[in-house]
């Protein structure tokens, strides 16, 4: 089915069919929520500050899901600084669809710039981290 | 493809080339529109009324004495009769023109509901209503101290006698607001045993008909509603025309919703009077061409007439469950007796956003999310569904194309 | 005939070609089309931009995930960014899309003057505004419990800063509403002084635009409005659109007006939540189809310029007030320093209604009446009159026919 | 200027410009009002029983002020049952265009028919009158 290869591709996937960082951990330190009122879907980050690991809640689609996935690698032992610039980074490829090295496997979410309102969906989680990285601990 | 663009009841080819927009692509792919639920596509008819408005006959109404302005005050007030006749309404002063069926709800709230609705008053909504017929109430209730209670729904989508017969039992309700047809279930509701029971427990009844205006002759006088609302867009008219009946004597009894001109019959400083109905809820300029294009969007939809149109479509709705309840994992919302071509649809392991964006990749439109349906979306245990709604101009093999597409979209989330 | 269809400012006769009805005519005389106050002609750019909408791009806007919907959603928001360009607004956001300006000064009397304002506040309005700037006014002031006060004009039409001051001096008045532009007297009011002087006394200031937007650049940061609003018909383009702009930390503030889809941000039975700005201010389908209109109307007027605009339209102004005055028996209303292509006018012996309709029998249409602003008309000492109003498309020919005719009218009346 | 002799006939001018039965009459039974919103017209109908002599003060157009003029000759000296009858073979005149030999020098006013919005000012005297006889004395 080639005329979706550029949206679902393989990765994307695998890790809404095989996620490894979902579910609730038992030790966190901050969390975050993200909502998507025209569908309903939402995403809860769970934060462990010591080298920043991310676990997510997620009820959503394959996008937000995967993107809560390959969010959770990138991030993963980073400062709040860096993460920000991260977000910034990823937003500016999903909405142009201009792949960026420095994302590594997050590229894989860059088709969903063809998809206006899917945009979203990708971009969900990082807000979510970003309400759990600026809450009160 | 299976049974092609014949129909027994109508002309689906000679149909489809009164809308230009359906010999589109998207995609590369021909376009596959399911989503006339949201909104209809528009016929050369309705297209060149407007035009038509634009190009030879435009001006202000009412307030001006040159042939350009009596005749298009003339153009806009032959819709009023045309509507009126078209829903049997008693009388034209029973139509009001409002942008869409949602002001035309927030207008009964609004003057009706704050004048005539006493605080400790109930109203009842069910729990397959658009957020059009639930915000407003909740607006109602929260500054006007109106009580709002929900009639259940049955599994299979149907409204539930019982509960509403509770929800009725202390004799405070004043008022049955409840959809004519569901967005999201298909479901018919019984408007005359509804009207009926209303009537019976000294309640007034609002039907939401955006939906069942579209697919089915609607006779108010025979229902007896009290309350009627839809929108132009849905019934293959422009954006920005909505209309609103009520019976006279409800609409003598209300003060007016906006003020500006035209709803007026006197202004001083001290105290302004109110034009008699339906003026008194016309406030300022009126949507003039889109109430035009309405008029040709009725004309359109009688002139192909709805045996043909009911007939239709019962048979694009018995076809597509029937095709789609083949694939396995896919789960159908509803299942009433009396049901239209609307199906709302959940698959297994697959969430309705990536539904209707692989299937969008094939051509084929169809809705994703809670369809302005949240509550619903909760009382069926989803959080959002696919659905695919079908129209006078849906075809046979469109049907084929959605159960093909699906079929794709389970390969993926194999 | 005079100066031809030449213009020093403008090419009105390939204007004119723009718009197809200006190419009509009436009881067999060319139409010469003076009524443009009252609503204005359409161009073929907006009637084509209404075609093509639907005709090859139309959906429901917001709520889809397919090409259709989104391609039409990016098409009806880019005019939201369009218009905040247009009056120079500080951000998107601020731009509110209703039916036209009456509904908008409606909607900030029910959400801003019910939420905010507080009984005992009081709402300066003055002498010369259109019903759709008094009524919601007065319905707020009997709902409510807000004071009216009005602030008197000078006999030349112009605001009487005088009495200005006097209705503020209490420092109860919470909000300026007046007009940008008067409909009868043509008389700019000087918005940059009155926003000042507003925010001076701790007031907010509404700016009803509906005449001024469409004769002149409005730099909405410059004045620093706090609300303005204004319609799309007068401007060109079609009806069933306006728009509404406040600032963006009013609307933060302001409570919802119309409850339904897409104003919501989640919907229980309990309790729902809102959108942010703008979309928590426009309930329901919106006019698609008309904002796409309103959209190419505000590129069409752009494309000519609002200096050459001006500055056609000042000459129209000059020599139609120099050539009415010279006929016997005619008063003009109004003398305003700064005024526009608007010129109302009573006649010796003959009343506005047998003008218009003696008038029209010429091809020559003009508005008689009270013009919506009948607390006005008893402030000139009239009941009615006779109204001609300028566009970019008139021509001074038209001002000489109107000449012409009006001393037909004299000869029958004499 | 024969494209206005169809409505603005002589004996509307005349009437207009020369009413006979224009003013408050010294006496009188009954009196009625009418208004037209639109335009702000007004008119006052005074009813003396006896004979049915109509006085109207008018605030209005040539048309209005020549139709309460022509009114007030046309139901001289009638019954009410007769004004209410010659009210609806008035009305119909001017709606259809219609002229109708009874109805004598009120044919006059038959042009209406093609203003539609100036239907209502050759109308408005017959309402005020109808009030007025409608009227508690
Ligand atoms: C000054 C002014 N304000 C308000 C309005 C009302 O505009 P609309 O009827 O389009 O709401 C008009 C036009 O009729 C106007 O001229
Ligand atoms: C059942 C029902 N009610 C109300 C509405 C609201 O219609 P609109 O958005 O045109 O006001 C819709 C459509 O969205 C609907 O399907």
């Amino acid at each position: 089915m080639s005329e979706t290869a550029d949206l679902y591709q393989a990765i994307i996937m695998d890790r809404t069919k095989n996620p490894r960082h979902a579910g609730k951990p038992p030790h966190f330190n901050r969390e975050g929520h993200g909502d998507n009122p025209m569908c309903g879907d939402r995403i809860h980050v769970y934060v462990a500050d010591d080298g920043t690991q991310v676990h997510h809640e997620s009820r959503g689609c394959a996008i937000m899901i995967a993107s809560a996935e390959l969010m959770a690698d990138a991030v993963a032992g980073l400062t709040a600084d860096a993460i920000a610039e991260r977000r910034k980074a990823f937003e500016a490829m999903v909405t142009t669809g201009t792949t960026n090295p420095t994302l590594g496997d997050l590229n894989a979410l860059s088709g969903v710039s063809e998809y206006r309102s899917r945009i979203r969906c990708a971009t969900l989680p990082w807000s979510a981290l970003t309400a759990a990285l600026e809450g009160a601990k | 493809m299976s049974a092609a663009l014949k129909s027994e009841f109508l002309d689906v080819t000679a149909i489809r080339k009164d809308f230009p927009i359906l010999a589109q692509t998207v995609h590369g792919k021909k376009l596959v529109y399911l989503d006339s639920g949201a909104s209809a596509q528009k016929p050369r008819m309705v297209i060149d009324a407007m035009m038509h408005c634009m190009e030879a006959q435009y001006a202000n109404v009412h307030r001006g004495l040159h042939w350009m302005s009596e005749r298009t005050s003339d153009a806009y007030e032959a819709v009023r009769d045309k509507t009126a006749a078209f829903l049997n309404a008693a009388s034209r002063e029973e139509i009001i023109f409002t942008r869409n069926a949602t002001e035309s709800i927030n207008l009964i709230a609004h003057t009706y509901g704050r004048a005539i609705l006493k605080p400790g008053d109930a109203i009842v909504i069910s729990e397959m209503e658009h957020h059009a017929n639930i915000v407003p109430w909740q607006m109602l209730r929260d500054s006007h101290g109106i009580e709002l209670r929900i009639a259940k729904i049955t599994d299979s989508g149907e409204l539930d006698f019982t509960s509403l017969e509770e929800k009725f039992a202390d004799g405070k309700v004043k008022l049955l607001a409840i959809t004519h047809m569901s967005n999201v279930l298909g479901t018919y509701t019984p408007v005359e045993r509804l009207a009926a029971f209303a009537h019976a427990h000294g309640a007034k009844i609002l039907l939401d008909g955006s939906q069942a205006v579209v697919h089915r002759q609607v006779d108010l006088q025979a229902i007896d509603a009290d309350f009627y609302v839809f929108s132009g867009h849905k019934l293959y008219g422009p954006t920005g025309i909505g209309v609103l009946y009520a019976k006279r004597e409800l609409l003598d009894a209300m003060p007016p919703f906006l003020g500006g001109g035209d709803m007026i019959a006197s202004v001083s400083y001290e105290r302004s009077t109110w034009a008699k109905p339906p003026y008194r809820f016309e406030a300022g300029t009126p949507a003039i061409i889109e109430t035009i294009g309405l008029g040709a969007a009725i004309d359109y939809v009688l002139s192909i007439g709805f045996p043909a149109i009911a007939a239709h479509e019962r048979a694009l709705t018995d076809h597509g469950l029937a095709t789609l309840s083949k694939i396995e994992g896919l789960r159908i919302l509803g299942a009433a007796q009396d049901r239209g071509g609307v199906i709302s649809f959940t698959m297994e392991g697959a969430h309705a956003h990536d539904i209707a964006t692989l299937l969008d990749r094939q051509g084929i439109a169809v809705r994703a999310g809670h369809h302005c349906a949240e509550p619903l979306m909760g009382r069926m245990g989803v959080t959002s569904t696919a659905r695919a709604t079908f129209a006078m101009y849906t075809s046979m093999e469109e049907i084929d194309a959605l159960a093909t597409g699906l079929l794709r979209v389970k390969q993926v989330f194999a």
